[in-house]
């Protein structure tokens, strides 16, 4: 009867799990504790706390291992659990200018004010793999320490600078419209720019990545490469108001990546005397992301309302990931119907066309 | 100490040293209500991001809070992260110190700790990051 | 029935340097019903400019154009639009039919426009056909692939058609064989006698000879005689 | 201290569900409104589920939503209880939730599934949760949300009717197979998950309530108890279930269920349950067979010959409208003026002819229109000519709805006897003005028709949305239209795709006069064709408009065009009306300068 058959599916799912738990969690090597995750596979959590849109590193970590490294999967584990969960505040608006930066470079310029930050980086580090036979000796040194200046902390972000210069497209209106909540309301177009930064936020990184590519290289592509204004890795304070006295207190701080990207606009109806700015902000250490998200963010300004349909309906991990995978359930029913239908248009002898056929269907 | 500094700095304070010392808060045996039992859940993060200064909601973050009555008098907690221990035995302190009881200069001191081993973790962390700074070299 | 007072028409040449030519220069003119007016004179002395500036195919400048009372030349385009349709018909020298449409379509067209319902149409263009003796052979040819006499015998048919109350020609037999003239001239005739008013112009004496009741002779825009035909003829 | 009371806390804590409790409430409030507005897609904020999207999130949250611990809970997939996802859902609700589980379609209150409606006949004691991949009916037709969303809206649904007209066109039956669409309550067109056509009318006028949730999407949707639900399909075309008549069940001889293979070449039922309970002796096989949609099974000597060649019948003489003598016009628009950029009626000031430019000394904003007045009666046409830029294709766009003005009124008489000023309609009224009031014809006939479906089709979808449910009667009329436009009728079924530019103008004015609208606006109607087609098309519309007392209002810089069209015209220059007249008039006599230059030119 197959693997639905009318007996026997409950044992063969247990069976699967018991499979799963057994290999995994007792396979012949040492435990992988959670310190271990977060301090060694840092970013593939931060990747997790981004993409599952819940910040808490132990969590993330979890779910790393739980999923075998998937991180798509460790993100739904994530979202399934949040959803058990309760919403206890909403945070005081958080300023980015207030970052402590752990890393941040400003390609538009020089010497910009504050430090070009290399932070924790491997990106100017030749790709060579290492093959080390054990762990690598301890390394006693303990730098020295340096006093710190608060502009190299909290460094004034490259655009403010432009924005001085009058060379930025103004978008303040000065109105402050609430925020759109994707995990409460769904986003549809047309939507405000608050439901699509918050889509990008937590959209699955390759799929970002992947779509801001298909912009510069794909067939109905029409961004091109911006000048990056400015990237940072930093923490940034989270606070909510105190019960008792009403003023905001911080709970703690959380790990962000942020992107400023710069747009030279060069549309008919553009303001060619400025640029334009697209921001991109996301949980954790994930620079590919955010600058993805930057891109798009000025992308879907310029570009509007096909983009906006892609960037509110189509990058969540969870909804890609999930239609995919439910190919795989059985489908007898629906393929019956459709054979039924193939044997039906052979019976009527009228002349069938090769034409572009109106509609498809989804099932 | 104002009471959102000390929610700050206990909220960063290790689960350890604050269940050692709500346990010896409570030790007298005075009256504990738990007006709202230690919770884990979500806060929503709104940012104002820079271009049009509007917000807009990052995510969500992991935390809890507790609150009590100790003797009458309040404490509050809220952290990071689902620790429900530690955000109780932080709520306890927090009453603690609010109500003048004994422990409120302990409480006061454990801020003090944190507070400087926080800044002790800042300079660290700048001391090894403050090497990979790009220093232009000007030539004249 | 047409009353016709101090009526000027000047052209104004804007794509050349605004220059002015005056057409007609204070024509005052009566045709009653049942009458035959013919216009006569020389070459640019303004008769079609007067037949349009009647059918309003010019706007005059000054004067007054006014049948039994109505006011053409201030009556709003839609009024005046019908009013040509229903009233008035205009017959020039060359037929400007659509292509591809027959002279039976063409001149119950017309018929239409006089407020015939399409059946009582058709049968009116028929009549009108037949009058000017077209062969029924022809009536649904396209008008484009027919002769010069052919077409001006479906354009006065057109204009005749269920007729009008007051008959504007414009050259309308030149091109005819003399014994298809005979036939359109009786037609014309004919409506006269039967109450139509007529204003028209004929490049030879012999027309208006025949049919006017009065001629009119105009040069350089101005009425300088009127009085009978043959009088005026000689 | 802590420590212990902690556990103490913990213990006197309730269980814990899949869902908190905010979340419970608000899809408990999405659910009930969709039970209000059957077949409506209610927007919802969906939770990750312990499930993959896709793999019944959205059912589950329904479930969750409703059900309670008196409940009994059964789940199938593809009508079968053992299914892996069906049992895994199992497992996670009565897990978490509390309530009785069953196979037994009689003890369960809930029934989660997955592309089946049982064929235990429901009551309405059930609750039948399906679960949804794709929620919207509309997704085949129109790739975007928003556009999906207005047509909803508006109950807009020309498309999806033109794609069964093209599926029967083409295929001779209608292919669409599970998620077959269906108007529900008489308004919303709502697509029944993949169920099999053969369970389609299952849902009509049940005793049950039926929610679909469509996790992914964030959509839920219901059909109430007793609710209509009709599947899409010409009036003179039957719906078809699966099947045929010879085939039965080789498990338990059933002959009215859905069947599936069983391998080996034998059919069996989808339904488990019911296959056991029927061998077993242990079914209602009476009342199971009253539902049965049998009468529905194909029968091919029923089917229409769809794409047999339409025979026309001698057509008929147009229909000629009662011309209102009170209404002396069709169309009366009044100061009109359209303003782009700051400024309003404000920048207007300082642009028109005398001060050569449209743009605004003191806004900068274009004025592309102001004070532009006129009106069309019954049978006459009006042109209005101007060189580009002069604002007549404005005043057009203004007329037709695709631009709203700055200033001025429109009435037509066809609405509320000319009572409304049509401007201050919102885009869905004026919308469903173009449907049979409206003809719309534009110069790029790419614009004005879908180049991927058939002359026939594009002319089904004006009729369809006016209310045509006749597939002959639809075939016959676009037959009709199409050999008066002169398209050979060989042609009819071929993608617009296919024609030539000319004929392409030739089947949007078929269009354009389908439903015989009151106005016919035409916008540069000859000006993308080469002279000798243009002129084709201009005797066609010219005929086209001597025989129907259709109002027009025809839109040229070509002054040959508005001759042949129209006998009385207006001249715009830079936004401004300069001159109007008799057609006729205008280019013997031109007063305005700009009116002698047009004519010059056309002269040349």
């Amino acid at each position: 009867m197959g693997y639905s058959g009318a007996r026997g599916g409950l044992e063969a799912i247990l069976a699967a799990e018991r499979h799963v738990r057994h290999e995994r969690d007792h396979a012949p090597v040492p435990w992988a504790g959670t310190e271990q995750i977060t301090a060694r596979f840092r970013l593939a959590v931060d990747r997790v706390m981004g993409e599952a849109g819940l910040y808490d590193e132990p969590t993330a970590a979890h779910a790393f291992r739980q999923a075998e490294g998937d991180t798509l999967e460790a993100a739904h584990l994530v979202r399934a659990h949040r959803s058990t969960l309760p919403r206890l505040a909403r945070s005081e608006p958080v300023d980015p200018d207030e970052m402590v930066v752990l890393r941040r470079i400003v390609p538009a310029h020089r010497t910009p004010d504050g430090p070009q930050l290399l932070g924790r980086t491997s990106d100017y580090t030749g790709r060579l793999l290492e093959r080390p036979d054990g762990p690598p000796s301890p390394n006693g040194q303990v730098p020295a320490p340096v006093a710190q200046a608060d502009g190299e902390r909290r460094p004034r972000r490259f655009s403010a600078m432009l924005r001085e210069m009058d060379l930025l497209v103004d978008h303040r209106t000065g109105a402050d419209p609430e925020p759109f909540d994707v995990t409460r309301r769904p986003a549809r177009p047309p939507a405000p720019r608050s439901a699509v930064l918050a889509s990008m936020a937590r959209a699955e990184t390759g799929a970002l990545v992947g779509l801001w590519y298909r912009s510069i290289l794909g067939p109905d592509g029409n961004i091109h490469e911006v000048t990056l204004g400015e990237v940072r890795h930093g923490r940034l304070p989270l606070r909510v108001r105190h019960p008792h006295t009403g003023r905001p207190v911080r709970i703690g701080t959380f790990r962000a990546t942020e992107t400023e990207a710069l747009e030279d606009l060069d549309g008919a109806e553009e303001d060619r005397a400025r640029f334009d700015l697209g921001y991109g902000l996301c949980f954790g250490h994930n620079e590919r992301k955010s600058i993805a998200m930057a891109n798009l963010d000025v992308a879907c300004r310029r570009f509007g309302a096909s983009l906006e349909q892609v960037l509110l309906l189509t990058i969540d991990g969870l909804d890609s990931g999930g239609f995919l995978e439910h190919l795989k359930l059985p489908h007898y029913v629906t393929f019956r119907s459709m054979v039924d239908r193939k044997l039906a248009v052979r019976t009527t002898g009228e002349r069938v066309r090769a034409t572009d056929p109106l509609g498809r269907d989804c099932r | 100490m104002q009471p959102e500094e000390r929610a700050e700095l206990l909220a960063l304070a290790e689960r350890a040293e604050l269940v050692e010392l709500a346990d010896r808060s409570l030790a007298d045996g005075a009256d504990l209500r738990v007006v709202v039992a230690p919770e884990v859940g979500c806060v929503a993060t709104q940012v104002v991001e820079p271009v049009a200064r509007e917000r807009f909601l990052l995510g969500d973050v992991l935390a809890c809070r507790a609150e009590v009555e100790l003797d009458g008098v309040r404490g509050w907690s809220m952290r990071l992260g689902d620790d429900r221990a530690a955000v109780l035995a932080a709520a306890v302190c927090d009453a603690e110190a609010n109500a003048g009881r004994p422990l409120a200069g302990a409480v006061a001191e454990l801020c003090r700790r944190v507070a400087a081993r926080s800044a002790a973790a800042e300079a660290a962390e700048w001391a090894a990051l403050a090497p990979t700074v790009v220093a232009f070299e000007e030539l004249a | 029935m047409l009353r016709i007072r101090n009526l000027r028409k000047t052209f104004t040449l804007h794509t050349i340097d605004g220059r002015t030519v005056v057409s007609l220069d204070g024509v005052d003119l009566d045709v009653a019903a049942g009458e035959h007016v013919a216009l006569a004179g020389p070459s640019g002395a303004g008769k079609s400019s007067l037949l349009r500036c009647v059918y309003r195919s010019y706007l005059p400048d000054a004067g007054s154009v006014s049948l039994d009372g109505v006011e053409l030349t201030t009556l709003p385009d839609r009024a005046m639009a019908r009013l040509r349709g229903r009233e008035l018909g205009y017959v020039s020298q060359f037929l400007s039919a659509p292509p591809r449409t027959g002279p039976l379509e063409v001149v119950a067209a017309s018929a239409r426009r006089r407020g015939l319902d399409r059946d009582a149409a058709r049968e009116a263009a028929a009549v009108a056909l037949r009058a000017v003796g077209l062969e029924e052979a022809l009536w649904d040819v396209d008008c484009g692939v027919l002769s010069g006499g052919e077409r001006q015998r479906i354009n006065l048919a057109a204009g005749t058609v269920a007729p009008p109350r007051l008959l504007l020609l414009d050259e309308p037999v030149s091109a005819l064989d003399p014994a298809n003239r005979e036939l359109a001239l009786s037609r014309i005739a004919g409506l006269a006698a039967s109450g139509v008013a007529v204003l028209a112009v004929f490049h030879d004496a012999e027309a208006i000879s025949r049919l006017a009741t009065r001629v009119v002779e105009l040069t350089a825009g101005r009425v300088i005689r009127t009085g009978p035909a043959l009088e005026v003829a000689s | 201290m802590i420590t212990e009371l902690l556990s103490e806390i913990d213990d006197s804590a309730g269980r814990a569900g899949l869902l908190d409790d905010g979340a419970r409430r608000e899809i408990r409030r999405a659910t009930l409104t969709a039970v209000c507005v059957p077949g409506y897609q209610v927007p919802f904020g969906s939770r990750e589920m312990p499930v993959a999207r896709g793999w019944g999130s959205g059912g589950l949250q329904v479930t969750l939503a409703v059900i309670g611990e008196p409940d009994t809970v059964k789940v199938i997939d593809q009508g079968d209880d053992a299914g892996v996802n069906a049992t895994n859902l199992r497992r996670m609700i009565a897990g978490t939730e509390g309530c009785e589980e069953s196979t037994d379609s009689r003890d369960a209150t809930v029934i989660q599934t997955r592309h089946r409606v049982p064929e235990q006949p429901l009551t309405a004691e059930h609750v039948l949760v399906l679960q949804v991949p794709v929620p919207e009916p509309l997704r085949g037709v129109e790739r975007s949300t928003a556009e999906c969303d207005r047509m909803h809206a508006e109950g807009d649904y020309a498309a999806i009717w033109v794609s069964l007209y093209e599926d029967l066109v083409r295929n001779g039956v209608i292919t669409r197979s599970t998620g077959y669409p269906v108007l529900v309550d008489g308004r919303y067109v709502m697509a029944t998950t993949p169920i099999p056509r053969w369970d389609v009318p299952r849902l009509h006028r049940s005793p049950h309530l039926s929610l679909f949730g469509a996790g992914r999407e964030k959509r839920i949707y219901a059909v109430p108890p007793d609710t209509d639900v009709e599947p899409l399909t010409f009036d003179d075309v039957p719906f078809e279930v699966e099947g045929g008549h010879e085939q039965q069940c080789a498990l338990c001889g059933s002959s009215d269920t859905f069947l599936v293979e069983g391998g080996g070449g034998r059919t069996i039922c989808s339904d488990t349950e019911w296959c056991a309970r029927v061998a077993e002796g242990d079914a209602d096989l009476e009342a199971h067979a009253k539902q049965a949609p049998l009468h529905l099974l194909p029968d091919p000597a029923r089917r229409v010959r769809t794409a047999a060649p339409v025979t026309l019948v001698a057509r008929p003489e147009p229909a000629r409208r009662p011309v209102v003598s009170a209404a002396e016009w069709t169309l009366q628009v009044a100061g009109l003026g359209k303003v782009h950029g700051l400024g309003g009626a404000d920048a207007v000031a300082g642009t028109g002819p005398e001060h050569g430019t449209a743009i605004s000394p003191t806004t900068g904003a274009i004025v592309a229109a102001w004070d532009v007045g006129f009106d069309v009666a019954p049978g006459e046409a009006v042109g209005l000519i101007g060189e580009s830029g002069s604002g007549k294709s404005t005043v057009l766009r203004c007329l037709v709805g695709e631009e709203s003005p700055t200033a001025g009124v429109l009435h037509l008489a066809a609405v509320d006897a000319g009572a409304t000023d049509l401007f201050t309609l919102d885009a869905a009224a004026r919308r469903k003005l173009r449907v049979d009031v409206l003809g719309y014809v534009q110069q790029d006939p790419s614009a004005g028709l879908s180049l991927n479906v058939s002359a026939g089709g594009n002319i089904a979808e004006r009729l369809t949305a006016a209310g045509w449910r006749s597939y002959h009667a639809i075939r016959q009329r676009a037959a009709e239209l199409l050999d008066r436009v002169e398209v050979p009728l060989s042609r009819m079924d071929d993608p617009v795709k296919t024609f030539s530019g000319g004929m392409r103008q030739r089947v949007q004015i078929a269009k354009a006069l389908a439903t015989d609208p009151a106005l016919l606006l035409l916008d540069e109607p000859t000006t993308g064709l080469d002279a000798s087609v243009a002129a084709g098309v201009l005797d066609l519309l010219r005929g086209l408009l001597a025989e129907r007392d259709v109002a027009a209002v025809v839109v040229s810089h070509d002054f040959a065009v508005i001759e042949t069209l129209t006998e009385r015209a207006v001249v715009m220059q830079l936004g401004r009306v300069v001159e109007h007249g008799l057609t006729d008039q205008l280019f013997a006599d031109p007063h305005h300068p700009y009116t002698q230059r047009l004519v010059a030119a056309a002269r040349r």
